[in-house]
């Protein structure tokens, strides 16, 4: 019989996931967003656990919500003006776009439940103990290239918010 | 030596033209005349040396009554010939025509009296133009219109003929616009012009169907391959090429329907209307269907078409004549009417009578118009006969050479019209059937009113009491010696031009018709194959019926003498306010009359357009008003529509963007966000999000079409 | 029910999907910007997720990295975004989507 | 010389308008001078071609070759590939001739912006030469499309108030023909390549291969009908055909005198010449077994009557002019479609005279539009009286162009009717009218303008001619002359390429290429005398 | 769970150009510090003497290439097969190092007349450039898809640069947002592509799609995940219906970086789309094909009749570029339903080539129209350019005619090509819908050429030219005119790019 834990842990964390996602892109006030969206990564990160990623889950914890979010909430605590608070959050073509991302993500479900033999289930057992070790070997190994530039792109993304958000250079 | 270089006969005039045309400006009036009549009085003597070589050359054995040619060189086409079109039996025909010349008896008696008759012309012209402005222009475009007229006889294929014939109207043009600030002058030239050309167009096309059919343009070899029995006789293709060469008949020789511009054409100067508009040019319809003889004996049918053509223009125009005023259109119509008479005897078959007609009526016609120009000299302009009167002895040549030319044209014996006119109606009489009896009771009453009208001008213009005004009855005048020589030399051709003619019936040889009848011998081979002896032309059996020719004879003289007698009656004595008799008896007719039948009117409201009928053109002008509309509104629109389409359609694909898109992508939701209460801004464009959307449309879109499809 | 319980990798792409479609939600749908760019964030989540499950699918590690430059690049992207965002809201004292609308046709 | 005449001849006004570069646009008469050497050298230069071409003028294909059919791209077989045959050689003479007529007519009538305009005529001077001369399809297409430019800025800039309109017009019509001659091109360059498995535009290479399109039964003739269509609209757009028309009277009404005299005079024939050289040889079969004949005949006749009806009730002189050339230019095309030598031949000989003609007919209204700035024919009456010399010039031009014989006119159209009449008597019956209706306009245009008494006070002070002004129309005189008195030598230049023509169009088996036997029946009937006399 | 990997020398080699770049970007950073105001023209010149030397690894590469006898077209897969040299990439490199070195000249003035000379702006256009080059090179989706964002990340900074600016800002956030979102489903598409083939380098991912198209030719998790990937790369070059953000972002970016945009941001995004079709993707050739089919069709219509209507220059271009990228997409659709046809792919490089140089020309010249307050985007300023720049009304007229594509110029060979390739494989009807389109281009191109020298100018005065702008615009119009009339040794050139002409055996290549 199958372990039941799994379900149970991954229908509950997609629940929050799907949960705080929602209130994302519902709340008013986006500081509520914000912290919504940190509980969604939050629950990612643990999702990530399930799949045997635990240096994602580190890095999805610690950059992600630990950084980018607070950026973002450093940037809203900036911009933040009552205004927005008073008016509707949603644009008026909100409807149209509910209903033609519904459309979009209901096409996909519908794809991958059709193509579920696609991805044949054998879980390979992965071991997580050297994953972090691994993963250092894939990045200083075939895709240094690609760290090297990725290392570039956090530079320019520097260089892009300095100058843009500076008054003067 | 002359025979050889015929060629040279036109070149001199155009050398005179020429010479006007780069320097007369700056010559002097004396100069001008001395080269333009050296010219013709050269070609004239060319002329008369090149007839009596031919005479000669042709009685030699070896070339017995044949045309003498001689060809310069390959005007159209290439001398190899391999310029080609295919003939109506699939055979090669090479596309060429030659500046090439033919002198025979034809062409020598039309060589002779062009050049003859408009060397008088020419010399009158030095007394008659002596005081005009444009003094060497008017000699340039005479000597230019020689030029051409005399291409026209001695070409020796259709096309050299045609451009003489193009020369001819061109000059016509040229001369009746001579005046060109007046308006009627220059609107009597161009239509002239235009009506002329209606005619060349159908003798272009019947030029190219005898092409079709015989592969040449060449005189000599249409006439040969006619003879040769490879056609039948009324052919209905030949029948269709005569026919279009008699249209080009028409507007050349001014018959019906395409006369109406001769009248308007004195507008030119007096001695123009004697050269161009009664001698010379007029009669180059004539001459053209005489060369082609041979073509019209295969078509009864288009000789009879001429024939009643020329019969009813013949009434037609001498009718109208019966009635006007202006001295100069009574000669006109006169010349119509004789010109159809001319046609009735072509029609008849009687190319000899015809031809002879064509020689004497230039002679007395053109006599009769510079006596009228003598008139009108001495009445200083005017031209109206109601304004003139008693002239007898004030100008005493003119009165007599011009009573001459009436007795002549009247067809009273022994003067030149009697011999002409009289074998035509002969000729027709002479025909079987009935049709050619009514045809010869038309000539005959035609004959009639000819007498009438011609002593009608006589009477009104020397006789009865003085109608001018003082001063013009002051200077009054006898004409220069440069103008009444010509009016004498020409008298005496009135007279004895006639008698070469004269008739074997009445003892005579009748030298002309022999001269000029190896030209038409072939047809009365022809016809003697078709069993039809008895039409010869020439007099075979004269003997036979020699008593109905006498009566004929008398007959014509007699309605001769009539018309004198009713024209002497009624205006012997005019005064001022006169009657005329056709008035007295139905004004109606009178009026019709008058008005020439209305026909200019209906050309103008039926086939020019110049006059719109109600608010509407009809006729040429109406279909290029009509054109251009559709230019202007359908074509061009069309053209201007696509091309506002477009921009429409762009400005409509960025209002897509602006409206749909944007609109239904952010009006139709914000309608229903009314419906669900919600404040909505109505346009929003520009949004971001709105981009995003339509991205993400196109994705659902394509996924949805490859996953479901 | 096996297949509900049974969890397999179709149940995560499924739960990518609903992110992304949510991501893609706020992205047509939210007025303020910042909101915009945390649904662009879920977008790439959504990747992420993909990612992850997919490596765990094949055994190889390229997702999780694969997984990483992404998540390394979502910084960048909010870091560059904010910024112009308040280059933005420097002239414009908005963050609504729809009064960015000096360009158009 | 004698073996690059033909670049020499092509070049040398490219070569002005690059010297033109170097001299101060404020120095408007050495530009004029400059312009006008470089024009009249361009002329003078292609004088020797005449005895060269005439020494052999009989022998068959193309002569003075230059170049290859593929030194120029060699990997997609395009090549600077020049060639001249009967044909070309007398479009070749007349562009060089009026080349240099109309930029001497413009020394007073350009007057702003000097420099650019001799600069564009001159480069667009090359073009034309240029797309004459092209043996090579490639070459021909960029010739083709890249004498639009000039052309384009010189209505455009130079051109009157409705110049934009007119320019674009213009670009537009034209381009939008030549882009699907584009793909016509490349689709018998495939179709060549897969015949012989060579890539190339050589023309002469394609004249082998392109007819076959018809009776292979891998296209067959609809598809080549389509090709032949496809051809067909760039070409009738240029000459313009009946219902492409619309663009010429604007372009005219607007271009500049210059730019109209090379417009009708030269840059219409390219549609003629793109019929004889390409559509009728490559689609021998299209033109000779399919409907496709009997619908250019028909447009043809319709142009012919239809736009001398137009013209017969213009207000404007020069849309007058223009619309009798749409008239003019169905008669050439009527010679081309009658598919026999002399048509053809005629075509091309009225080609030549519409050239010579019209432009002086557009010369002619551009002299008194510099003295007076208006075209409408209601502003002048009794000129005649003022200008005598302009008005006699003008009467010879109009009659030449009513075809009047012994002058130019005449000898082109008459040939054409002759060769349209035997191929069916009904097109030249229909054809014939338009001769009437040339002489209605042009009479009627003449008494309106020249006759009378001068009624319009501004016209009474206008002066004759100048020098320059006469020297302009001499040569044209001379021509007009020379073609109606003594065509034999165009004939005979004409005779080998057309008889070609017809023998490539026609087949060798067809009745027109059996053996011509002249009428055996010619008895001269003076055949003795006929010796004395000569 | 090999070792670690080890770089051979030869990587070192197939770098040099990528370093180069990065190294004088970071250098003209640090640099600019110490730069005082007036001497800031040095960083241009820095910026160029990078790019000259990025050329020479190039260069270098090119040399190596030709060296190491390799199979024809099969390049040098290096740094673990990340990247794969092989001279598509050489060519595109060059093109996109010329291409920028030309918008360098074209920046330097107008920056000044803008008060943003800094430093940042000629780093950020290098390093996008090593973006840029990743992409042309790049042959594993995790590499392409890093260099795609740093590519874009720089382009939004620098369409934003003129930070004083709202339509500057305004742009840069629409292309910021636009930008990431379709990165977004990129990425997603790509996760996808791994999830299917279990590898992240194109050959790998070629190889199992071949399976498993040939397993089920509609897979529709397959589609999916093209489809996704297809509309990431549509929306870089921007294709109907994934093009609103052109217009927009090209409008508010500073002008010369509107030129950088629409030629080295298009070629990089073009030698992205080529790659992942053609190389990685090629056995769906059967689906992508159709679908492109509608795409260009749909681009060729949008774009053209938008752009008629357009008054602003930039915009107007900018509608252009978009149309231009319709035919190229022609060019890919040529060829039987599964196999491209070799014409139509060197049709398209062609067409990037001359594209380069006649629209960074035609920006430059819009470029030297911005003075001091006049920002010279309109069309009506463009008003009787000849009385006031005669050399420069004249080039531009060169350029826009290359636009269209009338013979002799550039721009000719581009449209001949992919018209060639289209007969060539018999899409007849396509290719007179393109040819027609191409007239319409004319229109809106003639409306500019009629401003300028029929106009009426509303200023007096000759227009400054800084002499980098004129050296700039020669040459641009030099390589316009050059290529146009002799094509020979640049098609040769493309013809090398692409090894022996048979995309399909560029793809069998690489199993």
């Amino acid at each position: 019989m199958t372990p039941v834990a799994t379900p149970f842990f991954f229908y509950l964390l997609s629940a929050i996931m799907l949960i705080g996602g929602v209130l994302v892109i519902t709340r008013k006030n986006a500081v509520h967003s914000a912290l919504a969206l940190i509980v969604t990564l939050l629950a990612q990160a643990a999702i990530y656990l399930m799949l045997y990623a635990p240096f994602v889950a580190g890095v999805q914890i610690i950059l992600y919500a630990g950084g980018i979010m607070v950026l973002f909430l450093f940037v809203i605590m900036l911009v933040n003006i009552d205004r927005t608070l008073k008016e509707r959050q949603f644009n008026s073509q909100w409807l149209v776009g509910v209903v033609a991302a519904t459309v979009l993500g209901g096409l996909l479900i519908a794809v991958y439940t059709r193509g579920r033999e696609m991805f044949p289930e054998h879980a390979v057992g992965v071991a997580e103990g050297d994953n972090t070790q691994r993963i250092a070997t894939m990045l200083y190994g075939p895709y240094m290239f690609a760290f090297e530039i990725a290392s570039l792109l956090l530079l320019v993304a520097i260089i892009g918010a300095v100058v843009m958000a500076k008054k003067r250079i | 030596m002359f025979l050889s270089h015929i060629w040279l006969i036109p070149l001199f005039p155009a050398f005179g033209a020429a010479v006007m045309f780069f320097f007369g400006r700056k010559l002097q009036k004396a100069t001008v005349s001395a080269v333009c009549v050296g010219t013709i009085a050269l070609a004239f003597v060319m002329a008369c040396g090149a007839a009596r070589q031919y005479s000669a050359w042709s009685s030699t054995e070896e070339h017995y009554h044949r045309p003498y040619q001689t060809i310069l060189y390959t005007w159209l086409g290439t001398d190899t010939g391999h310029l080609t079109y295919t003939t109506h039996d699939g055979t090669q025909a090479p596309f060429r025509a030659d500046a090439g010349f033919l002198l025979d008896p034809l062409s020598s008696i039309w060589l002779l009296f062009v050049t003859g008759v408009g060397l008088l012309i020419h010399i009158y012209s030095t007394g008659y133009m002596a005081h005009e402005g444009g003094y060497y222009r008017f000699f340039g475009y005479l000597n230019l219109f020689m030029f051409s007229m005399l291409t026209l006889i001695l070409a020796n294929n259709y096309v050299l003929l045609f451009v003489g014939w193009e020369g001819v109207g061109l000059c016509s043009y040229l001369l009746i616009g001579f005046y060109f600030h007046r308006k009627s002058a220059s609107d009597a030239a161009a239509k002239a012009f235009i009506v002329n050309r209606i005619g060349d167009a159908g003798f272009i096309l019947g030029m190219f169907f005898i092409a079709w059919y015989f592969g040449s343009l060449r005189f000599t070899e249409v006439t040969h391959l006619a003879h040769s029995g490879q056609f039948a006789i009324g052919d209905p293709i030949i029948t269709a090429a005569t026919l279009l060469l008699f249209v080009g008949a028409c507007g050349k020789s001014a018959q019906i329907p395409l006369y109406v511009w001769l009248p308007d054409a004195m507008e030119g100067p007096t001695p123009v209307s004697a050269l161009i508009h009664a001698a010379t040019m007029v009669t180059a319809g004539v001459y053209m269907i005489a060369r082609s003889n041979a073509l019209f004996v295969l078509a009864p049918k288009s000789m009879l078409v001429v024939a009643i053509v020329g019969a009813v223009t013949a009434i037609f125009a001498a009718s109208i004549g019966l009635v006007q005023n202006d001295i100069k259109r009574v000669l006109a119509y006169s010349t119509v009417s004789q010109l159809g008479y001319m046609f009735l005897a072509l029609g008849v078959g009687a190319f000899a009578a015809g031809v002879f007609h064509v020689f004497t009526h230039a002679f007395f016609k053109a006599l009769l118009f510079l006596g009228a120009g003598s008139v009108i000299h001495a009445m200083s302009g005017e031209q109206d006969m109601r304004n003139m009167g008693d002239l007898h002895g004030r100008i005493p040549t003119t009165h007599w050479t011009m009573f001459i030319a009436t007795l002549a044209i009247a067809g009273i014996f022994p003067f030149a019209g009697f011999f002409s006119k009289d074998a035509i109606l002969w000729e027709a009489y002479s025909r079987e059937g009935g049709a050619y009896r009514v045809l010869w009771g038309v000539g005959y009453v035609t004959a009639l009113m000819t007498a009438f009208y011609m002593f009608r001008l006589m009477y009104l213009t020397f006789h009865g009491r003085p109608r001018m005004s003082h001063n013009v009855e002051h200077h009054i005048h006898e004409s220069p010696v440069s103008m009444t020589g010509p009016l004498v030399a020409l008298a005496l051709c009135a007279i004895v031009a006639g008698w070469l003619g004269w008739p074997n019936s009445l003892g005579g040889v009748d030298r002309f018709t022999k001269f000029v009848e190896p030209v038409f011998q072939p047809e009365a081979r022809v016809l003697q194959q078709e069993g039809k002896t008895e039409q010869l032309v020439q007099g075979v059996e004269e003997e036979k019926n020699t008593k109905t020719e006498w009566l004929l004879m008398g007959l014509s003289v007699a309605a001769a003498f009539a018309g004198w007698g009713m024209a002497w009656r009624s205006y012997r004595h005019a005064d001022k306010g006169y009657v005329e008799p056709i008035a007295a008896a139905s004004a109606p007719v009178y009026n019709l009359l008058l008005h020439k039948y209305y026909v200019d009117e209906g050309y103008d409201y039926v086939f020019t357009g110049r006059r719109k009928l109600g608010s509407q053109r009809l006729g040429v002008l109406g279909m290029g008003g009509a054109c251009a509309w559709i230019d202007v509104k359908v074509i061009d629109g069309l053209v201007n529509f696509v091309g506002r389409f477009t921009r429409v359609f762009a400005t409509l694909s960025s209002w897509w963007d602006k409206w749909i898109i944007d609109g239904i992508g952010v009006n139709g939701p914000a309608i229903l966000a009314r419906m669900l209460s919600y404040p909505a801004r109505l346009l929003e464009w520009g949004l971001v999000q709105w981009y995003a959307l339509v991205m993400t449309a196109g994705l659902v879109g394509f996924v949805f079409y490859y996953v479901y499809h | 029910m096996d297949a509900m319980l049974h969890i397999t990798t179709t149940h995560y792409l499924v739960l990518g999907a609903m992110l992304f479609l949510l991501g893609v939600i706020g992205v047509l749908t939210r007025r303020n910007v910042v909101i915009v760019l945390m649904s662009i964030e879920l977008i790439l989540n959504a990747v992420n997720l993909n990612l992850v499950a997919f490596s765990r699918l094949w055994g190889g590690l390229h997702g999780q990295v694969f997984a990483i430059f992404v998540i390394t690049d979502a910084a960048a992207e909010a870091a560059v975004g904010l910024g112009i965002l308040i280059a933005f809201f420097r002239n414009k004292e908005t963050v609504n989507m729809d009064e960015v609308n000096l360009l158009k046709w | 010389m004698y073996n690059h005449i033909l670049s020499i001849i092509l070049f040398t006004p490219l070569v002005g308008a690059l010297l033109l570069l170097f001299v101060p646009k404020e120095n408007k008469d050495a530009i004029r001078w400059v312009a006008n050497i470089f024009a009249l050298g361009g002329f003078l230069i292609s004088l020797p071609l005449v005895p060269w071409f005439w020494a052999q003028r009989g022998e068959p294909g193309f002569k003075f070759i230059e170049g290859a059919a593929n030194n120029w791209i060699p990997s997609i077989g395009a090549g600077y590939y020049i060639g001249i045959d009967g044909i070309s050689f007398l479009l070749i003479m007349l562009t060089t001739l009026l080349g240099w007529i109309s930029i001497l007519s413009s020394w007073t009538a350009i007057e702003n912006r000097v420099k650019e305009y001799y600069v564009w005529f001159l480069i667009l001077q090359t073009g034309m030469l240029g797309v004459f001369m092209a043996l090579d399809f490639f070459l021909f297409f960029v010739f083709w499309e890249a004498m639009l430019v000039p052309m384009y800025l010189l209505i455009g800039i130079w051109g009157g108030p409705r110049k934009l309109y007119a320019a674009i017009k213009f670009f537009l019509y034209t381009l939008a023909g030549s882009v699907l001659m584009l793909l016509g091109i490349l689709f018998l360059y495939f179709h060549h390549h897969g015949v012989t498995q060579v890539y190339t535009f050589a023309i002469p290479e394609l004249y082998k291969t392109a007819p076959q399109i018809y009776s292979d039964p891998a296209y067959g003739p609809t598809i080549a009908t389509l090709l032949f269509l496809s051809f067909f609209f760039a070409f009738a757009i240029k000459v313009p055909m009946f219902p492409f028309h619309t663009w010429l009277p604007d372009a005219h009404v607007e271009a500049p005198t210059a730019g109209s005299v090379i417009l009708a005079g030269v840059l219409l024939k390219m549609g003629t010449y793109g019929f004889i050289r390409f559509s009728l040889p490559f689609f021998p079969d299209v033109v000779a077994h399919t409907k496709v004949r009997g619908w250019m005949i028909a447009l043809s006749l319709v142009a012919i009557i239809y736009g001398a009806l137009v013209s017969l009730m213009q207000k404007d002189m020069k849309k007058l002019v223009a619309y009798s050339s749409v008239s003019h230019l169905g008669f050439c095309t009527l010679g081309i479609f009658a598919l026999n030598s002399a048509g053809l031949s005629g075509s091309v000989l009225q080609q030549i005279n519409h050239g010579i003609s019209t432009g002086a007919l557009f010369l002619i209204v551009g002299i008194l539009y510099e003295r007076r700035h208006t075209r409408e024919i209601a502003e002048y009456g009794g000129i005649s009286n003022v200008m005598p010399v302009y008005a006699t010039i003008t009467m010879i031009m109009f009659l030449s162009s009513m075809g009047l014989p012994l002058l130019n006119g005449f000898v082109g159209e008459f040939t054409i009717l002759q060769g349209t009449f035997m191929e069916n008597w009904r097109w030249g019956a229909w054809a014939v009218p338009g001769v009437v209706l040339a002489a209605a306009y042009l009479l009627w245009l003449y008494q309106r303008v020249f006759f009378g008494t001068v009624t319009n006070p501004k016209n009474e002070k206008l002066h004759d001619l100048t020098p320059r002004e006469v020297l302009t129309f001499v040569p044209l005189l001379i021509l007009a002359f020379w073609i109606g008195l003594y065509p034999k030598p165009f004939f005979e230049i004409l005779e080998q390429p057309v008889n070609q023509l017809v023998l490539n169009v026609r087949g060798p088996q067809s009745p027109v290429n059996a053996s011509v036997q002249t009428p055996g029946h010619d008895v001269a009937m003076n055949a003795p005398a006929a010796k004395e006399s000569r | 769970m090999g070792a670690l990997f080890q770089f051979g020398a030869n990587d070192y080699v197939l770098a040099l150009p990528i370093t180069l770049l990065t190294l004088f970007a970071i250098g003209i950073l640090l640099i600019d510090l110490l730069l005082e105001p007036e001497r800031k023209y040095l960083n241009p010149v820095m910026a160029l003497v990078g790019v000259a030397f990025a050329i020479g690894g190039v260069a270098k590469i090119q040399i190596f290439l030709e060296r190491t006898h390799l199979p024809v077209a099969r390049g040098w897969p290096a740094l673990a097969g990340t990247m794969y040299f092989d001279r598509f990439a050489v060519y595109f490199f060059y093109l996109l190092l010329s291409a920028t070195a030309i918008s360098i000249l074209i920046s330097m003035r107008y920056l000044k007349t803008e008060h943003e000379n800094h430093g940042e702006y000629y780093s950020l256009m290098l390093l996008s450039v090593v973006g840029m080059m990743c992409i042309a090179a790049g042959f594993d989706i995790v590499l392409i898809f890093i260099g795609l964002e740093l590519m874009a990340i720089s382009t939004y900074v620098l369409v934003g640069f003129l930070r004083r600016d709202r339509r500057s800002n305004e742009a840069a956030l629409k292309y910021l947002l636009l930008g990431a979102f379709s990165s977004g489903i990129f990425a997603y598409g790509l996760s996808l592509l791994y999830g299917l083939t279990g590898s992240t380098n194109l050959a790998q991912i070629n190889r199992s799609m071949g399976m498993i198209m040939a397993h089920d030719a509609h897979n529709p998790v397959a589609i999916v995940a093209l489809l996704t990937t297809i509309t990431g790369l549509l929306f870089k070059v921007a294709a109907v219906p994934f093009h609103q953000w052109a217009p927009d972002a090209y409008e508010g970016a500073p002008t010369s970086i509107t030129g950088f945009m629409s030629v080295a941001v298009k070629a990089a995004a073009w030698a992205m789309l080529l790659r992942i079709l053609l190389w990685g993707l090629y056995p769906m050739r059967p689906i992508w094909a159709p679908m492109l089919v509608f795409v260009s069709i749909a681009t060729m219509t949008g774009a053209n009749l938008a752009a008629l209507t357009q008054n602003n220059t930039k915009r107007l271009l900018a509608y252009s570029s978009i149309a231009h990228v319709g035919y190229m997409l022609l060019g890919l659709i040529a060829g039987t339903s599964n196999e491209a046809n070799a014409d139509g792919v060197k049709g398209i490089l062609i067409y990037l080539l001359v594209y380069t140089f006649m629209n960074l020309g035609a920006f430059g010249v819009i470029t030297s129209l911005r003075h001091r307050n006049v920002i010279g985007d309109e069309l009506d300023d463009l008003n009787g350019l000849y009385a006031r720049a005669p050399v420069e009304a004249v080039l531009m007229l060169i350029f826009l005619l290359s636009l269209a594509g009338i013979p002799p110029l550039a721009g000719f060979w581009g449209k001949y090509f992919i018209f060639f390739s289209l007969i060539e494989s018999g899409h007849y009807v396509l290719a007179a819908l393109g040819v027609l389109y191409s007239v319409f281009g004319l229109y809106y191109y003639l409306k500019m050429a009629n401003a300028m020298f029929m106009g009426q100018p509303e200023e007096e005065g000759r227009l400054p030219v800084s002499w980098t702008m004129r050296l700039a615009l020669a040459l641009t119009a030099f390589a316009t005119v050059f290529i146009g009339v002799l094509p020979e040794r640049f098609i040769d050139l493309v013809n090398w790019s692409l090894g022996i002409a048979q995309t399909s055996a560029m793809a069998r290549v690489i199993r």
